[in-house]
């Protein structure tokens, strides 16, 4: 099992992301500097958080220009998995590979911190080994995570079942006190129509190992593993 | 020559920005204020000497890159060179 | 070529003497950019005139110290092969005039300063002081300080783990933004700030230079007139983190090569200060041809060009036969990197522009014969004796203990830190919020610990003692989470020392921080000062902030400051005093701004570090929590609150209950243990010297203090929730009621 | 009635983000851009029909609020009412 790891200029949670997958779970993982368009064999792509381009602009919207974007988004047509984390769900968006936009939090403030979500969606590649409806806590730390997109396009998510994580309270209840950015519908992560491709804002490389004091994200690494062995 | 495109949150989009500034102006005194929408303005410099051709540039570069058309409408006006900003 | 005027002179702060030792050293008249060149490099804040002579007593050695003042940062040995680089900056003045761009300059700088050393900065600290916060301007400046710290250091993926915030009067027209960074560089791969080899090409890297911050060392170097903030603002810098974190990498991918040969960040005085200072610490000399520096704005002369303060640029010396290799590298990383000079023999920096030499400087003798002041000093004040009478004594201690977790120097700061990412990079063991900041080191079962801290109350009433616990609190607040006090930076702030008591103060502080390193041995490896902090006339309260490093040989024996389970014991560490002076009851909840200042005994202080660094290995500890801000009752109500989960002491005094429950007697630590502990801990205590009380008991919802005095015993009985809720909030609701965008 | 506040960085203070838009414009083959000034545009709805006391408030709210005018130059424009946006 091998991830590529892009690197956009200003992108910060390459190694975080490499850290997991080789240290952690013992995977190959290889580096996509964000010239390059070969994805170098990977069976799965993550596009790691940061500040690709200083988020100058808005947050993905230099990015998606990058070569490898090209590569990665017909790895995707293809079905191939890819997990925007962060900043890497920003360039999702703004490259089109998932539907809606960002708009800086409600509170015009950045903010980090561990958010509670409740997961919708069981069926992605990257979420198969959490239980559909628990909770799952996960750091977030972002300025731009407040999730929008025109009505219809919400509501064809909902129906289609691609909403993956909502922000919700420690008891799985999708209360307003509980969103941190004013996402719409309490929108955390969503995937695309074959469900392959996944954004998430909250970050699961900050919260894989005991020592850091929270390991449920690692469970998104590891759902990719296991997704790649059934392949 | 000098473009300014303008772009701002399309009608209908929650804008938190200008809805947080709307409540800080209104906070500092300035009650007359009903509602403030707040976009992002690019003031280009282009080679360039017809200004029907710059506009045209203009608008694609506002269309690829300065707005995110899923949330944001964008305006081009073509300044003329050297329009002085303060 | 023109004559330089008296006027130009004073314009360039140089007094007379200084000018005569410029004739001097030059044997001619210097040219109007080698006046700017001296002025700039014997700046109070380049050239340390004022300080160098009492800076000199800090104890900078020890065996693992592998780099100490002098270079960019300190290194000091971790051991497996790794070292940590660190060092704390000012940004004072630039955060007054424009908050936001001055705090996150601020944070760029020391960034810079840590990854020329090879190292990857892993870490930073902020340490904040604010005026009062009804002052005029200071709801903004709180949130454009907080805002730019976590703009830059957000955006180029440093985590910001933890610091300080003080309010007070004193700094109402001078406020104070510190940042420390700390950086892991391989111990073999340390590189340095010399322009050796000669021949080697001088290569200029990153931003383009602008005017700005023209003149900003020598702004640093000046007191506030009063509202000279406004004309001084021209000199604004801009930071742009995003090409910072592209020359970081940058450069770290090329400290993999072996291309370089020195290294230097473009900081106060730009260009200026590392080019000379490259040239002066390898004895060698450069030439740079100043036409060849990349600029952003058109007709810049060689004057703006060397002293211009434009931020995100190096200047570093490649090996002549690895250019192309390392101007790759840049260009890899889309950064500008041109070869503007060589380095030569001849001790001098010539410069040119244009075909003709624009200035031709000995390299040296700018720095050692900058001036050194050994600047008169008044006489200490007599000690204050304590003001306090037992009509004084509160009725309501409980109510007290309520006004000291609202007061905003105690209040929970989370609304800082939430905006700060202080998870990137992944190795946040403890978040901010606890005593010290713990990071792990991958690749090996160690931890780093992190802290940083001053009590500018205790300084203003006795600066020998207030610096002496500086270092003593960072040391005990870094033992409590388990680690052993490495080293030091230290970031020392204040007023104008042309002014005798200025002086008096810093002299003193500068004692009292090497005493205490002496005793608890834990040298100083890198620092910075600030001085003419003072507007109008009126200086800050002496502020020499100290950072702390710590390390952990086992991180994962870290301990933590929230109370853990229902049914540990409580002790209290240390010796309390009936000492009030300079407490925060004092000064917030009865409005005296008053000492003396506590007592600091070293060697006890050096005991209680031994004793919380062999708990926390052996695994003895639940929780440890330092005793500062509001005492005792303050210390005990933070382990409970950010436990979730009550507690009960109950304790006999001989001393005033106020002095007890809330005075801040040095040398204090609470801890809880399981109860099946407390005979190993109340045995390690004795042997090793600690006065260790077994108070109370972990458990429940409300606090409940009892101290047994000699007629009365006086009871605090609050519910936990409630303290919580005020504690959590009231930082929250003092700044969000101001209208900050 | 409806105003416009621009507000832009002051000639000489770094544009990071102008810089870094400028050059993904040239990347992505508007080669004619010479040089991107980013700034912010605001739209504000206030009550009120005399337009030389709208843009004096104006003014007042760019310089309390929407400008930092120590980096910063602003300047104000009165749309008149209804003033359409995409
Ligand atoms: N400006 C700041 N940035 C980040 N963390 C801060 C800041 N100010 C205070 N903190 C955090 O708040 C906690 C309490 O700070 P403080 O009251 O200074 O502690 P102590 O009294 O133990 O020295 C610490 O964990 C500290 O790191
Ligand atoms: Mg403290």
């Amino acid at each position: 099992m091998k991830f590529g790891i892009v690197v956009f200029p200003g992108s910060n949670c390459d190694a975080d992301c490499h850290h997991v997958a080789t240290n952690l779970l013992g995977c190959e993982a290889d580096y996509i500097w964000h010239q390059e368009k070969d994805l170098k064999g990977a069976d799965a792509v993550i596009l790691p958080g940061g500040f690709a381009y200083g988020d100058y602009l808005r947050a993905g919207a230099l990015a998606r220009f990058s070569p490898v974007m090209e590569s990665v988004a017909a790895f995707a047509r293809e079905g191939g998995a890819v997990l925007g984390i962060c900043n890497g769900f920003q360039v999702l968006l703004e490259a089109g590979l998932l539907p809606g936009a960002m708009q800086i939090n409600r509170g015009l403030r950045y903010v980090c911190a561990d958010v509670h979500m409740r997961v919708e969606n069981d069926a992605t590649p990257f979420t198969s080994l959490y239980p559909k409806g628990s909770v799952v806590t996960m750091p977030i730390g972002h300025m731009e995570g407040n999730y929008t997109a025109p009505p219809e396009t919400l509501d064809a998510l909902e129906r289609e079942g691609r909403v993956v994580f909502r922000y919700c309270d420690p008891d799985g209840r999708v209360v307003d006190s509980a969103n941190p950015n004013g996402a719409s519908r309490g929108i955390a992560g969503i995937c695309n129509a074959q469900g392959n491709v996944v954004g998430l804002m909250p970050h699961p490389d900050r919260c894989s190992e005991g020592i850091l004091g929270n390991a449920a994200g690692i469970k998104m690494f590891e759902s990719a593993v296991a997704a790649m062995a059934a392949r | 020559m000098r473009v300014e495109v303008r772009v701002y949150p399309k009608a209908g989009v929650l804008d938190p920005q200008g809805k947080a500034i709307a409540s800080a102006l209104s906070r500092l005194g300035h009650r007359a204020v009903r509602d403030v929408r707040a976009g992002k303005v690019f003031f280009i410099d282009v080679d360039g000497s017809d200004p029907k051709a710059v506009e045209a540039d203009a608008r694609r570069m506002a269309e690829e890159l300065l707005a995110n058309t899923v949330i944001e409408g964008f305006d081009v006006r073509v300044l003329g060179a050297g329009t002085d900003l303060v | 070529m023109p004559v330089i005027t008296e006027e130009q002179i004073q314009e360039h702060n140089l007094s007379e003497d200084e000018y005569a030792r410029i004739l001097e050293i030059l044997g001619r008249e210097p040219n109007l950019v080698e006046l700017g060149i001296f002025s700039a490099m014997w700046s109070e804040h380049c050239s340390y005139k004022s300080s160098r002579v009492h800076l000199k007593k800090f104890p900078t050695t020890g065996p693992r110290v592998l780099q100490g003042p002098g270079e960019n940062a300190g290194v000091v040995d971790i051991g497996d092969g790794l070292a940590v680089a660190f060092k704390m900056e000012s940004h004072n003045h630039p955060s007054f005039i424009e908050p936001y761009q001055g705090a996150a300059t601020g944070v760029g700088g020391i960034l810079r300063d840590i990854f020329t050393m090879g190292a990857r900065p892993m870490a930073s600290l902020n340490s904040l002081r604010f005026g009062r916060i009804d002052a005029p301007r200071m709801k903004h400046l709180v949130d454009g300080v907080v805002r730019g710290i976590a703009g830059y250091g957000n955006c180029i993926g440093i985590p910001t783990l933890g610091g300080e915030t003080t309010f007070h009067r004193g700094y109402d027209e001078n406020i104070l933004v510190n940042v420390m960074n700390l950086g892991i560089v391989r111990s073999d791969r340390i590189f340095l700030g010399r322009a050796e080899g000669v021949g080697n090409p001088i290569v200029y890297v990153g931003s383009k230079t602008g005017r700005d911050g023209i003149h900003g060392a020598t702004m640093a170097s000046e007191e506030f007139a009063a509202d000279e903030a406004n004309q001084k603002r021209p000199t604004v810098q801009v930071g742009d983190p995003f090409t910072e974190k592209l020359l970081m990498e940058a450069c770290l991918e090329l400290f993999e090569t072996d291309a370089v040969v020195g290294i230097q960040d473009m900081g106060a005085a730009g260009l200026t200060s590392s080019s000379f200072e490259m040239a002066g610490r390898a004895g060698s000399g450069v030439e740079i041809d100043l036409s060849k520096v990349p600029v952003r704005e058109t007709g810049m002369t060689p004057y703006e060009i060397m002293l211009s303060e434009s931020q995100e640029r190096m200047l570093l010396v490649a090996r002549r036969d690895r250019l192309e290799q390392a101007l790759a590298i840049f260009h890899k990383w889309e950064l500008d990197a041109v070869e503007i000079g060589r380095v030569t023999d001849s001790g001098r920096v010539v410069l040119f522009f244009e075909g003709r030499i624009v200035a031709d400087l000995p390299a040296a003798p700018l720095a050692d014969r900058a001036p050194m002041y050994d600047r008169p000093r008044a006489a200490a004040p007599a000690p204050e004796t304590p003001r306090w009478r037992e009509e004084d004594e509160p009725s309501d201690y409980g109510d007290v203990l309520r006004r000291l977790l609202a007061s905003p120097n105690v209040a929970e700061k989370s609304w800082i830190w939430r905006q700060y990412d202080h998870m990137v990079q992944t190795n946040t063991v403890e978040r901010p919020g606890g005593d010290a900041a713990v990071l792990r080191v991958k690749g090996t079962k160690k931890g780093i610990a992190m802290k940083s801290d001053v009590n500018p109350f205790f300084c203003q009433a006795d600066p020998y003692r207030g610096g002496a616990i500086a270092v003593a609190e960072a040391a005990r607040s870094v033992a409590c989470v388990g680690a052993r006090p490495l080293a030091i930076t230290d970031c020392l702030n204040f007023g104008n020392p042309e002014k005798p008591e200025v002086m008096a103060q810093f002299e003193a502080a500068v004692r009292g921080i090497s005493d205490a390193c002496r005793a608890l041995d834990v040298p100083v490896v890198s620092g910075n000062v600030s001085f003419y902090n003072e507007t109008a006339g009126r200086a800050i309260p002496p502020t020499p902030t100290v950072g702390m490093v710590g390390l952990l040989d086992d991180v994962s024996r870290h301990v933590r400051l929230p109370f853990r389970r229902a049914g540990d014991r409580i002790a209290l560490l240390g010796t309390t005093h009936d000492e009030l002076g300079a407490s925060e009851f004092l000064r917030t909840v009865r409005g005296r701004d008053e000492g003396p200042c506590p007592e600091v005994d070293l060697a006890a202080e050096r005991r209680l570090v031994d004793l919380l660094v062999a708990l926390a290995a052996k695994g003895l500890l639940a929780s440890a929590h330092d005793v500062s801000d509001g005492g005792l009752a303050v210390a005990l109500a933070e382990c409970a609150m950010q436990g979730g989960v009550g507690a009960e002491i109950a304790l006999d005094s001989e001393i005033r209950p106020s002095s007890f429950l809330f005075g801040e007697s040095t040398g204090r630590a609470l801890v809880s243990f399981a109860p099946e502990n407390e005979a190993a801990i109340g045995a390690a205590a004795e042997s090793g010297g600690v006065p260790c009380g077994i108070v109370g008991t972990v458990g429940g919802g409300r606090l409940k203090m009892a101290v047994r005095g000699r007629t009365a015993t006086v009871v605090v009985d609050e519910d936990l929730a409630s303290l919580t809720k005020l504690w959590r909030g009231a930082f929250v609701h003092a700044i969000e009621s101001a209208d900050v965008l």
